[in-house]
C-alpha cells in the first residue's frame, strides 16, 4: 500500500493538531482555567492520527481516558472540545463530561471512557450491531497496555472471537500504566501475543511510526470485513507527561523520557520522512500555520461562550 | 384470554418483542437450546434462531457490556443473568456505563437495555444465588428498576420496560415463574407510561401496606387470611422501584393513617427504608397515627436449610402479626 | 502531637500495622513508588518493601479476590480501591464471597480484609470518578462499613478496622485528604471497640444532625455560621455505617425533636434514608415534632463542570437553609 | 514416577467413596430429602480423587458447585457432608451452605463456591500466603472449562504468573458449562492454551484416568515448589447427570453419554488395569463393600441426626 500525499500532509496535520490541542490544554490548566485532571497523550499522537485516519466516517471507535486524539483524529472540532473541558453550553456533553468522557457520535466516536477497560464489551456490542445490520464498518476499540489485565478485556476478546466480530482491538502500548511498567504488569510473552490465545491475529507495531499505523489500520481493516475475522494490534509508543496532572514521575527515568522525545518523536520522525520525500517546509509551515490558527481561535472562543446552564440535572439523568 | 405462569407470560412477551422489533435479540447464559435456567426463553431458539438468541459464555461482564455497545447502535438487545446474583460480575457495565453515559456524554446517547434476572430467595440455592439486589440499582441514578410480581404485570412491565429509552433492571423472584394466571396479551405500548406507576391492588382504609416482587403475594395471603378478615387494608404492588410512585403511596397513607411496608431484601440502605422515609419526609407525616414499620429479611446471608431460610425470609406469619400489632 | 492531614494519618496507622503485624500486607494499583492516587501509601514501598506493599496490575476483581484468599490463611490484607468507583469491579469477591463465607462456611473461616478506597466528588472526575457508594455495602449482610471524616477519626477507625474480624469497606472522601489537625498517634487497639459506634460532635437541644464523611465538615461549618449561632445543633458523625448507631441517633432525636440527615450520595435506597426510617419505626418517632430531612445528593450522575458539579453535591448553604427551615 | 499398590487400591477406594455418596444423594432427592439443587460430578470421579490424593493435607484446595468429589477426596467425613445438605447441626456449616459451599479447613479445604471461578482469586490470595509465610505447600484450584471465560480466571492467572505463586489451576473439563460446549465458549486452541498465554507451563491430560491425574498433580506440585512458577493442567472428563437437578440433556446426545460411560468410565477402567497388575477382585470388593457401609452408616446417622438449631442469624452473619 502507499500512502498519497495528501494523505501524508493529513497525518502531519492530525499529529500537529493534538499535540498543539494538548499544549493548548496544559496551558490552560497551569492557569487554572480548567476543573478537575486530564490525561494528555503527547508523544502517542502517530497511534491516534495514524488509526482513525485509516477509518471510514461510519466506523467506529471507542476512546479512553486518554482520548484527545482519538477524539480529534476522528473528526472532533477542537472549538466543542474545549468548550467541553471549560464546561460550556457548546461542549460535546454540555460540561457533564469533561476530559475523560468525550463522545462524539456525528463523527463516529462512542465515547472516551474513565473506566480502565471499560470500553472494550462496549466495543464488541457496538460491533455486534454492524454484524446484525449487516454493515460493512468495524470497531476500532482503542485500550492501553494497562487495560490488558482487567477481566474485561479477557471476556471481550473471547466474544469477539467467537462470534466473528468486525472489531479492531488497538492496544496503545505506552509501556506504563499509571506508574507501573508494562511487563511487571502483563505476564507471559507480550502483549500481542496475548490476542493470539483468543485465535485473534495479531501484530505488534512501532506505534510512533504514523504511517506504519495507518497501513496496518487499514490492511486490518479490509482484512477484518473479508475474513469475518476481529484483529488485534499492539501499538509500541510513549507518552511524555505523567499519567495526569499528580505525577511526580517518579517510576521512570528523565533520561527514557528524553530518548523518547529525542529520538523517537513522531511528528520529528514524520516531518524528517516528509521532507526526505520532496514535501517542503514551506508546505509544512503552512500547516502548522493553520492548526496552530485553529486552535487559538478555539481557545478564544471556547473561552468567551457561555457556561452550560444549570437544568434539572435529575431530569437529564434519564432519557 | 389464556392463563400463563409469569415464566410464559415474559417468554409471550419475549417473543412478540422478537417478532416486532427485527433489532431487538436476546444474549446470555444456557438461553438457547437449554431454555435458560428457569425456563423462560424455552423455544425462542427454534423460532427465532441463534443470530437472535444468543447463548453467551459464562462472562457476566461482556454480555451486559455488549448490550451497552450495541444499545448504542441502533440494536435492542435484551439480557438475562442466570441468577441476579451473578450481576456482581456486570456492575461496571451497568453502573458506570448504561447508567451514565446518557448523561455523562451530554444526552447524546441513549442506552436502552434491558437487564432480566432471576432474583430472591425459597429454593434453597443459600447465599450465593438467593439473594434481592434491586435496592443497589434504586441507588444508581440513570437505571430504572422493576420488579414484576404476577403473570399480567410480568407481562406488561416487560414490554414497557423494553420501550423506555433508559437502561432497565428487571428483576423476576424466582418463586413468581410458577404463579399462574389469565393473561391480556396486551400489543407492545408506544411509550413506557407503566414505568413508575405503584398499581393499588386492594383498596382499604385501616392501614397501607407497601410491598413488591414475590413479598406482594404473601402480603396478599396475609390480608386475604380469615384471621384478618376485619381489617381493610390498601396494598399497593410498586412494581416499578426506580422511580418509586410516591405519590400513590402518601396519597393512601394519609388516608389510612398507618404504613407498613414489606420486602424479602434486608432493611439497610433498601427500597423499604426508602418508602418509609420518603412517606415521613412528605406531608403525609402529619397524618400517621403510629410509627410505620418495615417488614423486611434480615441482616444475614441466606442459609441453604429450609428451616432456617424461612427464618430469614419474611413469612405470612410475620406479616400477619405486624398488621395486628399496628392495627 | 502532630498535625496530620487525613492522608498522612492514615498513612501512619498503615505503617504502624505493617510493623506490628508481620502477616499484614497492603495491595492495590500504584501504591509502591507512585505512592498511591491520593499519595496515601506514600513512603511505605521505601520502608516495608514489595514484599509488603503489593503494586498490582489494573484488575480490581483479583486485588480484592486475593485478599480474600490471603485472609482466609492467616493473612492480614489491606486492599486500596484506587477511586472507589472501580470498587464495582471486585463486588463479586467483596459481596459474594468475603461478606458470605463466614456465614455460608457455618462460622469455619473468617475473613478479615480492609477494603479502603477514595471516594465522593468535588474534583471535577466526573460521573465514573465521584460516586459515595457505600450505601451498597450496608445493604450487604457480612460487611461492615467505615468512613472517617478527620484526621484522629480517620487513624483510629482504620486501626480498628483493620482489627476487626469481619471484611470492613474503608471509604475515604477525597476531599477529605488534605484535611489537618492534631492526631493522637493510638496503639493497634486490642478489639474493634470503635466499629459501630457514632461520635457526638456537638451537643445541642433544637435539632439533631446525622451525617458522616466529608459532609460532616459541611455540617459544621453550617451550624458554626454567624447567621446560625442561635441555634444549637446536635451534632452526630455516624462513623460506621454498617452496622448504624442508632441508639446514640434514636436518643439525641428522643431529645432534639427534630432530625435532619445529610449526605453527599443521593438518597433511594441510602444510608440516610436508612437513619430515617429507622428513628420513625422506633419509640423516638412519637417525639418528632416536625417532619425529618434529609438532604442528600442529586439523583444524577456526578457531571464534571464545577458549576453543576457543586449542583448535585449539598453544600453548606443547602444545610443551613435546611435548618432554618425546620428550627 | 511409579503408583505404589497402597496408593492405588486408596485412588480406587476415593473414586467409589465418591461415587456411591453421590448416588446415595440421589436417591436422597428423589425421596424429597434434600432441599435445594444439587450438582453431581458422576463420571468425573477420576479428577478429584487423583489430585486431591496427591497432595498433602496441609496443601490447600479451592473447590466449586460441583465440589461433592474435591471435598471427599481431601479427607472429608461423608456424614458431616450429608448432615450438611440435610441442614443438621452436625454439617460442615451447621445446614447454612448446602451441597454448594461445604469448606472442610481441617483438611485443607477453603470451600466449595457457588461463583463460577468465584474460587481462582481466592486460591491466589491463599497460594501468596503461603509465598509470604515461606510454606512449602501448594494451593490447588478446581475449576470448570466453564470457568475458563470468566474474567476473574484471567485476573487470577495474570497474577499468580507475575508473582510466582505456588498454586496449580486445575480446570475439569467436563465438556460443557451448563450447556454450552466448551469450544463454543472457549475461543482459540484449547483450554490449555490458555494457560500457555500467561506463562504458565499448561499441560492437558486425560481426567479419566486417576493414575495419571495423580501423577501430574505430584509431579506439578514438585515443580512449583521448587521453580517458584504455578502450574495449569486441563483434565478432560465428562459428567453422565445433567447439569443439575433441573437439566433435560437436550444439548447433548444419549450416544455421546453412554460413549463415556461404556468406554471412558474411570471406575471401571482403573478395575481392568488393577485386576492386570495383579490387584484382585476380593481386594477390590473387600473396598467397595467397605465404601458401601460407610455410606450406609453415614445417611442413617445423618438422618438421625438434628436439625440445625434457628439461632441468631444476623449475629451469625459478624464474626
Ligand atoms: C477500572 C479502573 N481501574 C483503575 C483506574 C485508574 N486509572 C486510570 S488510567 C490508569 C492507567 C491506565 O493505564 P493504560 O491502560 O496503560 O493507559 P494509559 O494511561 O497508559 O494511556 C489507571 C490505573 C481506572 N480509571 N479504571
Ligand atoms: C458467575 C456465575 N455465572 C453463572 C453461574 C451459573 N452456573 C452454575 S454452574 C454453571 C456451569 C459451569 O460450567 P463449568 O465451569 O464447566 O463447570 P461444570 O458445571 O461443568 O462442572 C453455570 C452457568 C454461576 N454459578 N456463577
Ligand atoms: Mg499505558
Ligand atoms: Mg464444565
Amino acid at each position: 500500500m502507499s500512502v498519497t500525499k495528501d494523505t501524508q500532509l493529513e497525518l502531519h496535520r492530525m499529529m500537529m493538531l493534538i499535540r498543539l490541542f494538548e499544549e493548548a490544554l496544559e496551558e490552560m490548566f497551569s492557569r487554572g482555567l480548567l476543573h478537575g485532571t486530564m490525561h494528555l497523550s503527547i508523544g502517542q499522537e502517530a497511534t491516534a492520527a495514524g488509526a482513525c485516519l485509516a477509518l471510514d466516517k461510519k466506523d467506529l471507535i471507542t476512546s479512553t481516558h486518554r482520548g484527545h486524539g482519538h477524539c480529534l483524529g476522528k473528526g472532533a472540532d477542537p472549538y466543542k472540545m474545549f468548550a467541553e473541558l471549560l464546561g460550556r453550553e457548546d461542549g460535546y456533553c454540555r460540561g457533564r463530561g469533561g476530559s475523560m468522557h468525550i463522545a462524539d457520535l456525528s463523527n463516529g466516536n462512542l465515547g472516551a471512557n474513565g473506566i480502565v477497560a471499560g470500553s472494550l464489551t462496549i466495543s464488541v456490542g457496538a460491533a455486534l450491531s454492524f454484524q446484525l445490520q449487516k454493515k460493512e464498518n468495524i470497531v476500532l476499540c482503542f485500550f492501553g497496555d494497562g487495560a490488558v489485565n482487567e477481566g474485561s478485556f479477557h471476556e471481550a476478546l473471547n466474544l469477539a472471537s467467537l462470534w466473528n466480530l468486525p472489531v479492531l482491538f488497538l492496544c496503545e502500548n505506552n509501556q506504563y500504566g499509571m506508574s507501573m511498567a508494562s511487563e511487571k504488569a502483563v505476564a507471559g510473552e507480550s502483549i500481542a501475543s496475548r490476542g493470539h490465545s483468543y485465535g485473534i491475529e495479531s501484530i505488534q507495531i512501532d506505534g510512533n511510526d504514523v504511517e506504519a499505523v495507518y497501513e496496518s489500520v487499514s490492511t486490518c481493516k479490509d482484512e477484518i470485513l473479508s475474513n469475518n475475522r476481529p484483529k488485534f494490534i499492539e501499538a509500541v509508543t510513549y507518552r511524555y507527561r505523567g499519567h495526569s496532572k499528580s505525577d511526580r514521575n517518579l517510576y521512570r527515568t528523565s533520561e527514557e523520557i528524553n530518548f523518547w522525545k529525542d529520538e523517537k518523536d513522531p511528528i520529528k520522525r514524520y516531518i524528517g520522512k516528509l521532507l526526505e520525500q520532496g514535501i517542503t517546509e514551506v508546505d509544512l509551515k503552512e500547516i502548522d500555520e493553520e492548526v496552530k490558527n485553529t486552535i487559538r481561535t478555539s481557545v478564544k472562543k471556547a473561552l468567551d461562550s457561555p457556561l452550560s446552564p444549570i437544568t434539572n440535572l435529575e431530569e437529564d439523568s434519564y432519557a | 384470554m389464556p392463563e400463563l405462569s409469569v415464566g410464559q407470560a415474559i417468554n409471550n412477551a419475549l417473543s412478540l418483542i422478537l417478532k416486532e422489533y427485527p433489532n431487538a435479540f436476546i444474549a446470555g447464559e444456557d438461553i438457547g437450546i437449554y431454555g435458560g435456567a428457569f425456563g423462560v426463553t424455552d423455544g425462542l431458539l427454534e423460532t427465532f434462531g441463534e443470530e437472535r438468541i444468543k447463548d453467551t459464555p459464562i462472562a457476566e461482564d461482556v454480555i451486559a457490556g455488549l448490550a451497552v455497545g450495541a444499545a448504542m447502535t441502533d440494536s435492542k438487545p435484551i439480557v438475562e443473568m442466570q441468577f441476579s446474583d451473578f450481576i456482581v460480575n456486570a456492575m461496571d457495565p451497568i453502573v458506570n456505563q448504561a447508567a451514565k453515559l446518557h448523561f455523562m456524554y451530554g444526552g447524546a446517547v441513549n442506552v436502552p437495555i434491558v437487564v432480566r434476572g432471576a432474583s430472591g430467595a425459597g429454593t434453597g440455592a443459600a447465599a450465593q444465588h438467593s439473594q434481592s439486589l434491586e435496592s443497589w440499582f434504586c441507588h444508581v441514578p440513570g437505571l430504572k428498576v422493576v420488579t414484576p410480581s404476577n403473570p399480567q404485570n410480568a407481562y406488561d412491565l416487560l414490554l414497557h420496560s423494553f420501550v423506555d429509552p433508559n437502561p432497565v433492571i428487571f428483576m423476576e423472584h424466582k418463586l413468581i415463574y410458577k404463579i399462574k394466571d389469565d393473561v391480556v396479551l396486551n400489543n407492545i405500548p408506544s411509550n413506557s407510561e407503566l414505568l413508575g406507576q405503584a398499581k393499588i391492588l386492594s383498596e382499604g382504609n385501616d392501614i397501607t401496606i407497601v410491598s413488591y416482587s414475590n413479598m406482594v403475594n404473601a402480603v396478599k395471603g396475609a390480608i386475604s387470611s380469615d384471621e384478618l378478615s376485619e381489617i381493610s387494608a390498601e396494598l399497593i404492588d410498586l412494581q416499578t422501584l426506580s422511580p418509586l410512585d410516591m405519590q400513590t403511596i402518601i396519597t393512601s397513607v394519609s388516608k389510612t393513617k398507618k404504613l407498613l411496608v414489606c420486602q424479602e431484601a434486608p432493611a439497610n440502605s433498601s427500597v423499604g427504608s426508602t418508602v418509609i422515609s420518603n412517606v415521613v419526609q412528605s406531608d403525609a407525616f402529619s397524618s400517621l397515627s403510629i410509627a410505620p414499620k418495615l417488614v423486611s429479611g434480615l441482616h444475614s446471608p441466606m442459609p441453604s436449610a429450609k428451616h432456617l431460610e424461612t427464618t430469614v425470609i419474611p413469612q405470612k406469619e410475620d406479616i400477619m402479626q405486624a398488621i395486628k400489632d399496628m392495627v
